[in-house]
């Protein structure tokens, strides 16, 4: 550095000029504004795009057999439990084997083309491979037969599978959709008679039906961690 | 609009600029500002300069800092998902204490540094007496008064004469680009 | 083979009747079972179903998976999806947190049976009874099926050798069942070849054998009690009268038949009381720990060991070399040398002439070399338990020393009340004759055809026979084996052996009750059973179904289909039988004159004594990493034997832990690793056999070290004379429990029984504290809150708890490494602490051990709760356990450190892909469905086997119950407990068996004092000393 | 600066007849200190400096690697286990922490206790916190091997319905070190603003007159501004001193909230502190000594004002020293006997060598200090600053570490050694902090100019004609124009 006290005499003339156009004066006056915009869409692209709303529901795959719910269930109204034999004894509602199929398949339509896999799973033992269509993580245990016990319609899940050609996800089937229901069952709840019933609507107020039956059916839907995971 | 202008005068001392500063402010200007160093005591009294307001705006962020965190913290875990944890109640408010602090004071922070930039007007990059050579040296070892055209009392050539009389020296009329 | 397989698999009184027995844990259970297999699915699991294409594209697997599954692989291939959660559970959670992802999931496919058997309901698992052998040990079993795997072994509660219990051994076969290292085809000269092209050359090899009437054939065959091989190896001596069989089997070989033979004149099997008997004694016998009824043992000795038992607390003495679990929960204990067992006995017998015992003449022999304190009082209290006092002496000890036990039996008028005989299943003669002159055979060049049933004579036969080399004279060798061994590597032919789960066998208890062995699933690699192949070295060969049916329904006038039925689903038929037994006091006599006291052992003349290891066994679970990474019940090591001396010794020798020494016996010598066991008797070196294999699969090999080397078939068990001294270099012998001492804390708390008499709620106050208070008011609990109580004073440290919830709850092998580094991850630990009984309390000759088994007591106040930043573990309300969620945790470990039990266990890596952890996809089909597979970072610990809670909440709901029973929930710890120590279900209830278990003045809470509250409770260990040796 | 319209006299106040008491030594003009401290960033970065810096940056990148490795296969590669289920890790973090204590320290509550002295330090302190802050902060991230799971820890709305949980002494961490890292980085940036006005005032490059313009944010001295910004800097002190005793406060609750015998202490938030500050200290006069003979400094940085330095480490350090002494006696006090084991264990337990460095370390060394010859000997204190900060590294892995090893139940006891991943962390982490020292000191006035001047005896309206140094330097200077 130089001596002290000693100074050259061009330290006014800085060899680069000192240049900002006027309009950054702006910036500061624009940022915040810019930043608040940009935070809340960033919020709002997760909690829309992002949320099972959106990524689960509406999955409706095509299967290798077109089978219709909508006719078997609505239009003929066969009982779910005809098909899905496991619902009220088991963890699983239970895809049905080819067998139960063909308990009609071998009079009526026995010939269709479209019902070629069926047939084939029968006879030779192909197993047919369905697209799974609802799904929860593996370190979340579901069971269809605690709920059904209690009084929990099919519908409330799976929506209005009887008017589905192709069946589609209705519920985001995501753990805080869960808790929705175990923090207020009542209203979710029906007569047990009623479960598969799709088309059931309750007589009168629907809340205090709902308490009557939490009452009745002994229903402490689980908050714990350890009721759904282990 | 008329362009805005402004007059800056150079002063040696802490004690020149203090008394010029004085001048000015008894020759009946307002829109005037000081340009020093660092800050020199008296010289606010010279310009008659009111107390900061920045207090009031922290205070009001240490608030919402702080009700705020108690506000989350007792919602998220007292009331949305009531769990049982360590046999403690679901609000254990002695629990909530340090969060509660912490984020007092991270708002008051905030409130402070972006306060202070508020009633300065800055970030202000683009300014006639920053483009000014002559005006280097109020971050070294020079004194500046300068006067801003909007003042009443602003001249041109008055006012230059009475930064020359006062003792400002290497005045300079700047334009706003 | 297959149609009655199906047929009685699917026999739906199988799953009705085991509800009866109370087997009905019918898990909750969601995992993807319909994931299906043929389908490549784009993104979780990719890898997986890669490797697993690769698997099934193999023709056996092929083969497997369309003989066992018909109907369409699903269920083979089911339990993938969730174990693809093992490598992926990170992503997953990632994902499931921003919303099960903002990509569209993958597609996955559901495969339903085509037509599929009525009682089988997907996710529901299924149980069967069959029975588990063991060299000559037989266990009643009942086995839990998902969806076509066997997925957890149980005790069968109807069989008199497990009454519902069962051992680290029985529960972990089931992981060899899915071995990676089986013989997994037919291989001739090490080349891959087809059961076909054996059927060929044997049926030529067989018209050769028939012509000289079977001259030239030698058959080597596993101790086994199956009536049905018994019937086929007679018919084997029908079609080829020259061929010669023996049986050859390193550890169940005994003296225990000739001893009948000498002291009745028949073969006969004792059989033990101990329910009835005030006091009882063994002699170098670890009756508890590792005899082939030891967990009848276990459970008739428990049901009089509580202070106020009905019928008063019994007394155990124990006299032996070895430190073993008997001699750990015995009130007193004499160390002796293994080889002075006789003469101990024959000085107990002169005691007890003079307390006016008539002892047949012969068999008394002053001595006042044992302790005379010891047994003067022994002899004095045996006096006075006539008829009510068992003498159990070690079935490895002599006949003639054996035989002089019974005659004190006899003279105690103990026989037919606690000591009773049963027919014994086969009259064998010594166990070494047969290797011996098997071998002897080989080395003459006269046996063209060699055919080993089973077993590893080139490993483990007696040294002296050289049996690898003689072996290799023989023309023909042909070996059945379920895994390629030592024995296989000499061998031209390899033939796949299925595992006792894929197979038809039956057995007879030591009882004599009948008991069948089951399959549960097609062979997975296509193997034979013994019989099977016996049949065809008999020139007819059968299905083993077919051969056991058949004999089932010959071996006894008037049985019928029902009554097969009935024995295929309860797993026994008929009960015991007994035969009587009249001393002949003279031979006893005689006998006896031939044992005598041995000439002093010392530093340079030492006691070798060869130990069953409860791990490895005889060396065939070398392979199975559950129990190598097992703790020994005593030292605690894992993944290794050693040689173990007593402190005193190891002075002597100027040696210590982990430290080499060369032992010397015979001109033979093994190097090995040093272990100073406490209470081991002086001038000792115990090993244990089974370690040191050289072929035994990825994990098995170079484990510890080859007992076999020093073992010569005239000193099977105990060899005099060896010498050892320090070599170079160290062994840094892996061990769970690095600190022995309790450091005189109240964790494990006793009292005898006097001085409970005089103080019961000793235990319960023995901690002085300030009144417990929060800082806030705590929570209400209702409905059902689960608790446990653990009974110290029953438990024996045998293990079969800590497997259990190996098996129950997916829990990773480490490996030795990382245990080194401690970082097991057993849920439920058992806590061995030494106490010594001198006034040095650095002197640990004679110490009294005591056992602790821990796992996480479920804390009301849960230290570990407040700490988690992420809430992952947290309170339940109905049921009141403390949860940990392992998909919420993000792996701080700081709940761990907060931990004041240390019970809680952190993935440091991805286990199941790492080391000796590594799973292959057939190992994953041993996984609980019903329980997540933890990946790595994630903190781990005992829940109380939640998932059985819930399944029983489940079925209670379905029935419209809330309330579940007392005893529907049987955690699997409290299920293989042979003691029934440990006690589960519901403390709200007053009348339930846990309630009223703590209700009791012993029980008490390990750190209570800091006001964790813990939901597991111990009672207090109280100890039986007679007054006058504590006097 | 401040001092002189909340303390009037404060210029004056230093009698020119007591020349160690001045706070700027030599004959020096304002420009002179302009020089003085800018020119440091303007001249040519010299061998020794391009040397550290390639050190520096090249430990960075192995730190780098590790953690990637960490990540990659799991906290396994660390030597922990149970049931030492913290080590190295923790360690760093409360370390480094304690470290970051001294430059918001310097500058707040010595502000408001009118420190002048502090005016030469106080930047390079703040910066050395930032750093340090930075460096604390990793290890909480990394420990627990799969950092995508970390964000768990906000309390973001989600899927899952589910919080964080605000009980946790670790999340409480989360909270207090985050902030205590804003508020330094805030405070030392306004502390900047006049400074890096100068900078781009004097700026010979584009380039520099382009960046320095732009974080000057257009500073034009502005007496008006000056009135706020001092406002505003007192303020930021006001709120900082109950943060910075509340930071090392929390994260002694990470410890002392527990139930493990020897962390379960009712003295640990006082004792933390007074352990922060005097390693914090201690790595102020570590760099500042450095630092002063590498860019001549000197008579800025006084020898005044290491002394001072030295004295509070002598207090810390004996304050230390005390709580050392109390937890053994409320232990063996207490009657508890887990709590009297888990400090014989500490003292005579398989970790002695530990606890005995820790003790020669921080409570032997800094007792030099009451010596004036050792408090002015620039070799002495070096070596003793060092000392200290080894010790203080000690003592945070003698808590976590010895209490660990052996708590309640001796079955579950164990010894833990630390990996070559473990060293290679903790080693690494000095890396980023040398870096971005290094970097400060190149780019950034390491002394706060603005400060400095408001202090020297010229700076006073009323310093006039009295002949003071200051004065005739600058009518030395004016002659010479």
């Amino acid at each position: 550095m130089d001596a002290p006290g000693q100074r050259p005499d061009d330290r006014d003339e800085s060899p680069v000029p000192y240049v900002f156009p006027a309009w950054v004066n702006q910036i500061p006056r624009i940022l915040p504004v810019a930043t608040a915009l940009v935070g809340a869409g960033v919020i709002f692209s997760f909690w829309f795009w992002a949320s099972p709303k959106n990524t689960e529901v509406g999955y409706a795959p095509v299967q290798p057999v077109p089978y219709s719910h909508k006719l078997h269930a609505g239009d003929y109204g066969i009982d779910c439990r005809y098909c899905h034999t496991a619902v009220e004894k088991g963890p699983k509602a239970a895809v049905p084997s080819a067998d139960i199929c063909m308990n009609c398949h071998s009079v009526v339509k026995y010939d269709s083309p479209l019902l070629q896999p069926v047939r084939d799973a029968f006879n030779k033992g192909t197993p047919i491979e369905w697209v799974k269509v609802h799904k929860i993580a593996d370190f979340a245990y579901f069971t269809h037969a605690q709920h059904v016990a209690k009084g929990v319609g099919c519908v409330e899940c799976h929506g209005r599978v009887d008017q589905m050609e192709t069946v589609r996800v209705e519920q985001p089937l995501s753990m805080s959709w869960c808790l929705d229901c175990h923090r207020n069952p009542g209203p979710r709840l029906r007569p047990k008679d009623q479960v598969t019933n799709m088309n059931w609507q309750p007589e009168g107020d629907r809340e205090q039906l709902g308490a009557e039956l939490v009452e009745k059916y002994h229903v402490n839907a689980p908050q714990d961690c350890s009721g759904c995971h282990r | 609009m008329a362009k805005h202008k402004l007059i800056v005068a150079e002063f040696d001392t802490p004690a020149e600029i203090v008394a010029a500063a004085g001048k000015l402010q008894g020759a009946g200007y307002r829109d005037y500002d000081a340009h020093t160093p660092f800050p020199i005591h008296g010289l606010d009294k010279a310009m008659k300069i009111k107390d900061s307001r920045l207090g009031w705006i922290v205070l009001a962020h240490g608030l919402v800092g702080g009700l705020g965190g108690l506000t989350m913290q007792w919602w998220m875990n007292g009331v949305d998902y009531q769990m049982l944890i360590g046999g403690k109640p679901y609000f254990a408010f002695q629990a909530f204490v340090p969060i509660t602090f912490a984020l007092t004071i991270l708002l008051s922070a905030f409130g402070t540094v972006f306060g202070m930039l508020f009633l300065n007007g800055l970030p202000r990059w683009s300014h006639p007496l920053l483009a000014h050579p002559g005006f280097r040296r109020h971050s070294d070892d020079k004194f500046y008064l300068s006067v801003e055209s909007d003042d009443p009392k602003f001249d041109a050539t008055k006012t230059r004469a009475l930064l020359e009389e006062i003792g400002g020296k290497r005045v300079a009329l700047l334009e706003a680009p | 083979m297959s149609h009655h397989h199906d047929e009685n698999q699917r026999d739906p009184m199988h799953h009705d009747d085991n509800h009866d027995h109370g087997h009905d844990h019918g898990h909750d259970h969601d995992h993807d079972h319909d994931a299906g297999p043929l389908t490549p699915i784009q993104e979780n699991g990719k890898t997986y179903w890669r490797s697993l294409d690769h698997v099934s594209q193999t023709p056996e697997m092929q083969s497997f998976i369309t003989r066992e599954f018909p109907e369409g692989a699903s269920e083979f291939l089911d339990p993938i999806s969730r174990r693809s959660f093992v490598s992926l559970m990170g992503a997953s959670v990632a994902l499931a947190g921003l919303g099960t992802g903002c990509v569209r999931r993958p597609v996955e496919k559901i495969v339903p049976h085509a037509k599929r058997p009525e009682d089988l309901l997907p996710g529901l698992p299924q149980y069967y009874a069959t029975t588990f052998q063991l060299s000559g040990r037989v266990t009643g079993l009942v086995v839990e099926s998902n969806d076509g795997r066997p997925t957890k072994i149980e005790g069968n509660k109807l069989h008199p050798a497990s009454m519902g219990a069962a051992g680290s051994l029985e529960q972990g076969a089931i992981l060899s069942l899915y071995d990676p290292d089986r013989t997994v085809r037919v291989t001739h000269g090490g080349a891959e070849s087809t059961w076909g092209a054996y059927d060929t050359a044997w049926n030529e090899t067989f018209g050769a054998l028939r012509a000289k009437g079977g001259k030239g054939l030698l058959v080597i065959h596993e101790a086994t009690r199956s009536p049905a091989f018994a019937a086929t190896v007679a018919k084997v001596r029908e079609a080829l009268p020259q061929a010669e069989i023996v049986e050859w089997d390193p550890v169940s070989g005994d003296e225990t038949i000739a001893a009948t033979k000498l002291a009745y004149g028949k073969a006969l099997e004792p059989v033990l009381s101990l329910e009835k008997a005030d006091t009882i004694v063994a002699v170098d016998a670890d009756i508890l720990g590792s005899s082939p009824f030891h967990l009848r043992h276990g459970r008739d000795w428990a049901a009089r060991r509580a202070p106020d038992a009905p019928g008063g607390m019994n007394r155990l003495w124990a006299v032996e070399a070895n430190f073993t679990v008997t001699g750990g929960t015995a009130d007193h204990r004499l160390r002796i040398r293994s080889g002075d067992a006789g003469a101990f006995l024959r000085a107990l017998a002169a005691e007890l002439q003079q307390n006016g015992v008539e002892i047949p003449a012969g068999i008394a022999a002053p001595s006042t070399a044992f302790a005379p304190k010891f047994v003067q009082t022994l002899a004095k209290e045996l006096a006075g338990k006539k008829g009510r006092s068992v003498v159990a002496v070690g079935r490895h000890q002599p006949a003639a020393v054996q035989a002089i036990g019974f005659a004190i039996n006899d003279a105690l008028g103990n026989v037919g009340e606690t000591v009773r005989f049963a027919p014994a299943h086969a009259d064998v003669a010594s166990p070494v004759d047969g290797i011996k002159a098997a071998a002897k055979a080989l080395a003459s060049g006269s046996v063209d055809t060699l055919v080993i049933l089973g077993g590893n004579p080139a490993f483990d036969a007696p040294a002296d026979l050289s049996f690898a080399d003689a072996m290799a004279k023989a023309k023909t060798k042909i070996h059945l084996t379920t895994a390629p061994n030592e024995t296989s590597r000499l061998a031209d032919w390899v033939l796949p052996e299925t595992h006792f789960l894929e197979e038809w066998s039956d057995a007879v208890a030591a009882d004599g009750t009948y008991s069948v062995v089951q399959p549960l699933v097609q062979p997975i690699w296509d193997g034979r059973s013994k019989i099977e192949l016996l049949t065809q070295v008999a020139g007819a060969p059968k299905k083993g179904y077919d051969v056991v049916y058949a004999h089932f329904l010959a071996a006894e006038a008037g049985r019928t289909e029902l009554d097969w039925r009935k024995a295929l689903h309860d797993g026994v038929h008929g009960g015991a039988t007994f035969a009587e037994a009249t001393l002949d006091a003279g031979a006893v006599g005689n006998a006896a004159g031939q044992v005598k006291k041995l000439a002093d052992a010392s530093a340079s003349a030492l006691d070798l004594v060869f130990l069953v290891d409860n791990k490895v066994f005889d060396g065939r679970f070398s392979n199975n990493g559950w129990l190598q990474e097992l703790p020994d019940s005593m030292t605690k090591l894992t993944w290794t034997n050693a040689a173990l001396v007593s402190p005193a010794t190891a002075k002597e020798l100027g040696v210590d832990t982990n430290q080499m020494i060369r032992i010397e016996q015979g001109g033979r010598t093994l190097d090995a690793g040093v272990w100073v066991q406490p209470g081991l008797a002086d001038h000792t070196i115990a090993i244990a056999l089974g370690y040191g294999r050289k072929a035994a699969g990825r994990v098995g090999e170079n484990r510890g070290f080859d007992a076999y080397a020093l073992r010569t078939s005239d000193a099977l068990w105990t060899a005099t004379g060896a010498k050892a001294s320090k070599i170079a270099g160290t062994a840094m012998l892996p061990t769970t429990q690095n600190h022995q001492s309790m450091e005189g804390r109240p964790l494990v708390r006793e009292q005898t029984q006097a001085e409970y008499a005089a103080n019961p709620t000793y235990a319960k106050e023995l901690v002085k504290s300030p009144p417990l208070l929060a800082l806030w008011k705590d929570h209400e609990y209702t409905g059902q809150q689960w608790g446990m109580s653990i009974d110290l004073n029953a438990c024996v440290g045998c293990n079969g708890c800590m497997i259990a919830c190996q098996a129950e709850n997916n829990i990773p092998v480490v490996g030795p490494e990382q245990v080194r580094m401690g970082r097991q991850m057993h849920w439920i630990r058992i806590d061995r602490y030494f106490a010594s009984t001198s006034s040095d309390a650095a002197d640990l000759s004679e110490p009294e051990v005591v056992h602790q088994p821990v796992s996480c007591v479920q804390c009301e106040n849960a230290p570990c709760e407040n700490v988690c930043p992420v809430a992952a573990t947290v309170h339940s309300k109905d049921g009141g356990l403390n949860d940990m969620i392992y998909n919420r945790c993000i792996g701080t470990r700081y709940c761990s450190n907060n931990c004041p039990y240390k019970v809680r266990r952190f993935n440091f890596f991805d286990w199941h892909n790492k080391g000796e952890g590594t799973l292959t996809d057939v190992q994953k089909l041993a996984f609980n469905p019903d329980v997540t597979v933890r990946t790595r970072g994630v903190m781990e610990k005992c829940t109380y086997c939640v998932q059985r809670i819930n399944a029983a909440k489940r079925d209670a709901k379905v029935r419209g119950s809330d309330v579940v029973a007392d005893g529907a929930i049987t955690p699997a710890c409290a299920q293989a407990c042979p003691t029934e120590a440990i006690v589960f279900g519901d403390i709200k209830d007053p009348n339930s068996r846990v309630s009223k278990i703590k209700a009791q003045p012993r029980n008490y809470e390990m750190l209570g004092e800091l006001n964790t509250k813990p939901r597991t409770s111990y009672l207090a260990r109280i100890r039986n000393p007679n007054p006058e040796m504590v006097s | 600066m401040s001092q002189i319209n909340v303390m009037p006299e404060a210029a004056v106040a230093v009698p020119p007849e007591a020349p160690h008491e001045k706070l700027v030594h030599g004959e020096h003009s304002f420009h002179d200190v302009t020089e003085l401290v800018s020119e440091v960033t303007e001249r040519k970065p010299e061998l020794a400096w391009k040397i550290c810096l390639a050190m520096a940056v090249s430990i960075l990148g192995a730190f780098g690697a590790a953690v990637l490795y960490l990540v990659w296969s799991g906290i396994g590669i660390w030597g922990l286990q149970q049931p030492v289920g913290w080590a190295w890790d923790i360690t760093n973090f409360v370390f480094w922490v304690g470290i970051g204590h001294a430059g918001t320290l310097i500058s707040a509550i010595l502000f408001l206790f009118r420190q002048k002295w502090r005016t030469s330090i106080n930047r390079f302190a703040e910066a050395m916190t930032l750093f340090a802050v930075a460096c604390a902060l990793l290890f909480p991230g990394i420990h627990v091997g799969r950092i995508w799971m970390t964000y768990f820890l906000a309390p973001l709305p989600n899927q899952m319905g589910m919080w964080p949980n605000f009980r946790s002494p670790l999340l409480w961490d989360v909270f207090a070190v985050g902030t205590y890292g804003t508020v330094s980085l805030l405070f030392w940036y306004v502390g900047l603003i006049p400074d890096i006005a100068t900078l781009r005032d004097r700026a010979k490059t584009r380039l520099r007159s382009m960046a320095y313009g732009i974080l000057s944010l257009g500073w034009r001295g502005s007496m008006r501004h000056w009135m706020n910004y001092e406002r505003a800097y007192l303020i930021l002190a006001g709120i900082s001193t109950p943060l910075v005793l509340s930071v090392h406060t929390i994260v002694s609750f990470d410890f002392a909230t527990s139930v493990i015998p020897g962390w379960h202490t009712t003295i640990f938030p006082p004792y933390f502190v007074a352990g922060a500050i005097f390693s914090g200290f201690a790595m102020v006069v570590t760099l500042m000594v450095l630092a002063r003979q590498l860019f001549g400094l000197k008579d800025l940085v006084t020898l005044d004002h290491l002394e001072k330095m030295n004295k509070i480490i002598l207090l810390t350090g004996t304050l230390v020293g005390y709580a050392y002494a109390m937890e053994f006696f409320i232990a063996w006090y207490s009657g508890n006997e887990y709590e009297r084991f888990a400090f014989i264990n500490r003292a005579f337990g398989p970790y002695k060598w530990a606890y005995w460095t820790m003790i020669t370390c921080n409570v032997v060394s800094p007792q030099f200090f009451w010596f004036k010859r050792f408090r002015r000997s620039i070799p002495v204190m070096f070596a003793l600053s060092i000392v200290v900060n080894i010790g203080m590294w000690f003592e945070r892995f003698v808590i976590i570490v010895t209490s660990l090893h052996r708590d309640f139940l001796p079955s579950s006891w164990g010894y833990f050694m630390p990996s070559i991943w473990d060293i290679a962390m903790f080693v690494g982490s000095f890396g980023l902090f040398f870096t971005l020292f290094l970097l400060f000191i190149r780019f950034l006035p390491m002394i706060a100019i603005s400060e400095v001047k408001g202090v020297m005896p010229q700076a006073s309206p009323h310093h006039g004609h009295g002949a003071g140094h200051g004065e005739d330097a600058y009518v030395a200077t004016a002659e010479a124009r």
